[in-house]
């Protein structure tokens, strides 16, 4: 169970929002929803303890995250705007890359680049990819090392119906898996059976 | 016959498999006996005793570095200008023998100023541009490497060629400009070479020799180099499909 | 042109080239005494060579940034559809580089010559040869620095490929303010670098534009 | 037999001159087998395509 | 009028698509769609004159546009992924920039901003901006200063509803202005009366 | 470690870092007989200083790349996030980084050491000296890449706040050197840069760790 009590969010010295509250259970999801700059991504953020919060505390299990945040990091994955795909090297190499730095089995990256449909792209090295599949590449590392908790922040950009088909069944497999999601979203993720966060400006 | 009649890759292909052997055992020839006027035909020079027989591979092994640069401009810019098909090929199959024989003539060098001037290495105009023209070459190779897409590749080198070539000036005339330990010109020069006919004759032949070596070589080197451009095109189509 | 202000604005803005080949050519000038000793005429021996020396590092190092910025964010693509035309761009972010790198550097030769005990009639010379040689520099550094925007190993490459070409400027440079020190004749190797500078004016920025034309594909 | 000594011996600078002829037969010779080499490898790799290619498409007919 | 003839197009030595063509009127919108790594970016490419056509040409008023490139640049605007936007430097900078460039009136600055509604973010600089105020921002040139063809690649990414409506507006001005637009996306852009010319992948 | 062969990887792959600064070393130790002259005394005199002197620019300059173009595409993030503790991952992003550095300096210089002209005795000294050294160029290095990442004017300042460190590694580096020319006894100036390294071990990927956390934030 992954909690958040009376989060609040400064960025540049303005306060955010404020009074936040929410909760995911295992196998549940939580979509994140409000116009530009009311504070997903920095929502996301914390919840990946990349920002400390301004007020209120997030808990997983009870446990503060704050106390053991190398804990709180190896259970999760943060896929973000800045994708973290290295453009010298091959598709293959980027998600291997990130699955022996989280110590997973290498079987799992031709299972990842399959899922997301990028297996005939292995070989390619990341400069060569359109926008669609570059960001399959980046999405393809949450199937290649498992982690209970994923954060997305706005994961369909430029994904094709086809991509984000991929993605629903991935966030499915990981939800009957008893995997938690966090996404932040502008458009319709088709998801069911989601809990949706509306974020207010201030 | 224009520029065009060799464009075709298949003639060329047919042409070139038909003149490297000839120019192959012409080249071994021309080399096995200039290897023996320069050992054992010329005498020692009453000065530099038998370190004077270095010369006869040192300076034709200088002109062959300064000699293939001055090709590899000239297909680039014709590469570039006329868009010739065969030109970038010429280009970038040169480039290896270019830097081999640079690399020969700073050896050489290098074993010749030791008894000469005392030391392997002295940081004179000469010898330096001989040096950069290494790195040029390098350079140039490295370019061609690091650039997947040929056709891009070609170009970026051909201009990399042509602005490279201010070099070749500097090394021809670098000992007229700066005094330097070395030689300046004595067989390359306005008013004729100053230099004795028994030497002189087997300093050609050399020149003669590595010149054909030349030839044989860059026709063996652009055949494997349009090998490889079908073999890219294959491939790919094989992927794409 | 707009194109050099924006540059120069941005360059004030991010500081990133602007002080960086400053920073650079003093730091790398004042580490020398430190590394060969106090030895005034030894110093005075060797200012000519480590100043230019320096000053074609610095004007290198500062090349890389040159296009690659604007290339990764996109601003390259929209600078050439800005219907200005390719060599006029390229022609003002070369001289905006040499505003914010050649000029910072010429000013500050005289007051490190000062500290490197080199001799009054050098100065003149040094002066002359970095105020014709420098622009020679951001020229022909442009062609560098376009050719290697997409290549992988882009800095190292830059490096082989530009050295080797600034090589006749440092010569010439040199040559001219060690021909001033001992009192000889100095306009020839003048002359040279003039030459030199004034054939990279029309040629550089041409074949730089062409090199980046390439790599925007 | 004195007189092939004192061939070798290149009046003192053996060590001189015949390193600078050996090393350029080597760097000629390595230029002309590595050269020749990938010339018949590239040779080989297209006929093996080429023959790829034409099998498949007699596959498809 | 602006037509493509027979197009085809070349990536990596590889034929990405061929025998393309389309025409755009005064007023008209052109809506590419496709799956991921189709061409449709390329596409865009080739209409800046960024990429070279492999076969086939474009023409504008029936004028070959490889013939005088220059002329056809100033009168299009491309905004890609790459937005072109200092961190640098403020909103207001960022957008004055080019339009000095460009040789436009400064009045409009001030117009384009507003339209895209981050009036008031004109002094912040971009490096402080969300996803979706870092895209209006880039989006706002095209108000700043004028041209007539606006090349748009996937121009709702990270936009929220009321981003995507300034856009919308933007679009509807523009068309009813004699402009002309070609847009990849993958999601519906809520534009009524366009043409749609689906991508397929070869 | 993954990050360690992570880094290595990426680092042939795009060459960037490893050959840049072994190119630089080179090609700045190549400059310099061009700029002075080619006297051998002279150059043997300032040959330590020049080689060392080029060595800190070397890693200097490869420094600015070493956690910058990871934070750029959200590879530092990640990597903070993979679980590791920071410290770790920062010790292993330091070794890439000698190893790609530092290494192919020290395995480069005795050939530069020889066409410098520099004598024997100087040799074993030049050798041990960066063995021990160029680990504290890349240690010291790190802090100030980390200070500067999101810093704006980050090139300037880097060079500003690692180069000031880097004097001491310089003059001890130099002195053992030319003290071991001299035929004066080394040691003591190898201990003093021994107990600079062995300082930096532990003080700096804790400090550097520090300051990529700030950065993220
Ligand atoms: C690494 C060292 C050396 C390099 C890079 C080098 C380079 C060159 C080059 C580029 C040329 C062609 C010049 C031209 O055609 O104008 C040349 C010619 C020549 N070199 Fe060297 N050289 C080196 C050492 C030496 C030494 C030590 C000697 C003899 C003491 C020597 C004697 C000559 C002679 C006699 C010529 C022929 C000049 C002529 O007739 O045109 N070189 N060398
Ligand atoms: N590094 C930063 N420093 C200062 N302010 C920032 C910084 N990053 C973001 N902000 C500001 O914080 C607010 C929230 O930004 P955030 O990125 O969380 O928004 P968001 O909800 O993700 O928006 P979008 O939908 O556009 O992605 C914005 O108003 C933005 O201007
Ligand atoms: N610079 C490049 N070099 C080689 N191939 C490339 C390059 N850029 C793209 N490609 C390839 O060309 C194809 C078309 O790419 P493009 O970016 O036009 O697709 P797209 O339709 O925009 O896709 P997306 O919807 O993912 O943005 C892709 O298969 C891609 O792998
Ligand atoms: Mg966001
Ligand atoms: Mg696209």
């Amino acid at each position: 169970m992954f909690q958040g009590h009376d989060i609040a969010c400064d960025r540049g010295e303005r306060r955010i929002f404020s009074g936040l509250d929410f909760q995911i259970a295992p196998g549940q999801a939580l979509v994140l929803r409000g116009p530009n700059g009311c504070g997903k991504t920095s929502l996301l953020r914390m919840a990946a303890t990349l920002l400390k919060t301004a007020a209120g505390q997030l808990t997983w299990d009870g446990a503060d995250i704050a106390e053991d945040p190398e804990e709180h990091r190896a259970r999760l994955h943060y896929v973000a705007h800045q994708d973290a795909v290295k453009s010298a090297l091959t598709v293959r190499e980027n998600i291997a890359t990130w699955s022996k730095i989280r110590g997973s089995a290498d079987a799992r990256i031709d299972t990842a680049m399959a899922a997301f449909g990028i297996a005939h792209l292995a070989d390619t090295p990341a400069q060569y990819l359109s926008a669609g599949q570059h960001r399959r590449a980046a999405l393809a590392r949450l199937i290649a090392s498992p982690a209970t908790l994923w954060l997305l922040d706005e994961p369909t950009v430029s994904l094709d119906a086809d991509g984000t088909a991929c993605l629903q069944q991935a966030i499915m497999d990981h939800r009957a898996d008893k995997g938690m999601v966090m996404a932040a979203t502008h458009i319709e993720l088709g998801l069911d059976d989601v809990e949706i966060l509306q974020l207010k400006p201030q | 016959m224009s520029l065009h009649y060799f464009a075709n890759p298949t003639r060329f292909t047919r042409l070139a498999g038909r003149i490297q052997p000839w120019a192959g055992g012409l080249a071994a020839l021309l080399l096995a006996v200039g290897f023996y006027l320069a050992l054992i035909v010329v005498p020692a020079d009453y000065q530099q005793g038998d370190t004077v027989r270095i010369m006869f591979v040192h300076v034709p092994s200088a002109w062959m570095a300064m000699f293939c640069y001055i090709f590899l401009a000239v297909a680039s810019a014709v590469a570039l200008i006329w868009k010739h098909p065969l030109a970038d090929l010429a280009a970038k199959a040169s480039a290896p023998i270019g830097a081999g024989f640079t690399f020969l003539a700073l050896v050489t060098g290098s074993l010749w100023g030791k008894p000469m001037w005392g030391a392997w290495w002295v940081w004179d105009a000469r010898l330096t541009s001989v040096l950069i023209l290494f790195f040029l070459y390098l350079g140039y190779m490295a370019l061609w490497q690091s650039i997947e897409d040929g056709q891009k590749a070609a170009k970026a080198a051909a201009v990399l060629a042509l602005v490279g070539a201010i070099n070749v000036p500097i090394i021809k005339f670098s000992v007229d400009w700066w005094n330097t330990l070395h030689q300046p010109a004595s067989v390359l020069r306005m008013d004729g070479p100053a230099i004795h006919p028994s030497m002189l004759w087997p300093l050609l032949i050399m020149a003669l020799a590595f010149k054909v070596y030349f030839v044989a070589l860059l026709l063996a080197r652009m055949r494997m180099e349009l090998n490889l451009r079908r073999i890219r095109a294959l491939r790919l189509a094989e992927r794409s499909s | 042109m707009a194109v050099i202000t924006r540059d120069l604005h941005l360059a004030v803005r991010q500081g990133g080239a602007t002080f960086l080949a400053l920073v650079f050519f003093l730091l790398t000038v004042t580490l020398f005494p430190l590394g060969i000793g106090p030895e005034p005429a030894i110093l005075a021996r060797v200012a000519p060579g480590v100043l230019w020396v320096a000053a074609l590092l610095a004007a290198m190092l500062s090349l890389d940034r040159l296009f690659q910025a604007d290339f990764e964010d996109g601003s390259l693509e929209q600078l050439t559809l800005s219907g200005l035309p390719l060599g006029g761009i390229v022609l003002a972010k070369i001289i905006a580089h040499w505003l914010t790198t050649g000029l910072p550097l010429l000013l500050a030769a005289p007051i490190l010559a000062v500290l490197l005990n080199m001799n009054t009639e050098g100065f003149a010379a040094l002066l002359l040869t970095m105020l014709i040689g420098t622009p020679a520099l951001s020229l022909i550094g442009a062609i560098g620095a376009a050719l290697t925007l997409t290549v992988r190993r882009g800095g190292v490459l830059l490096s082989l490929l530009v050295l080797p070409l600034y090589i006749p400027v440092l010569i010439f440079g040199v040559s001219a303010i060690d021909a001033a020190v001992h009192g000889l004749n100095a306009k020839p190797h003048v002359l040279l670098l003039a030459a030199l500078t004034l054939a990279a004016i029309p040629l550089c920025p041409w074949a730089a534009a062409a090199a980046v034309k390439l790599s925007l594909e | 037999m004195e007189g092939m000594g004192q061939f070798f011996a290149m009046g003192g600078y053996a060590g001189y001159v015949w390193p600078a002829f050996a090393i350029v037969l080597v760097v000629m010779a390595a230029l002309w087998f590595i050269s020749d080499r990938g010339w018949r490898k590239s040779e080989q790799t297209l006929a093996a395509l080429r023959k790829n290619r034409r099998q498949r498409e007699s596959d498809a007919e």
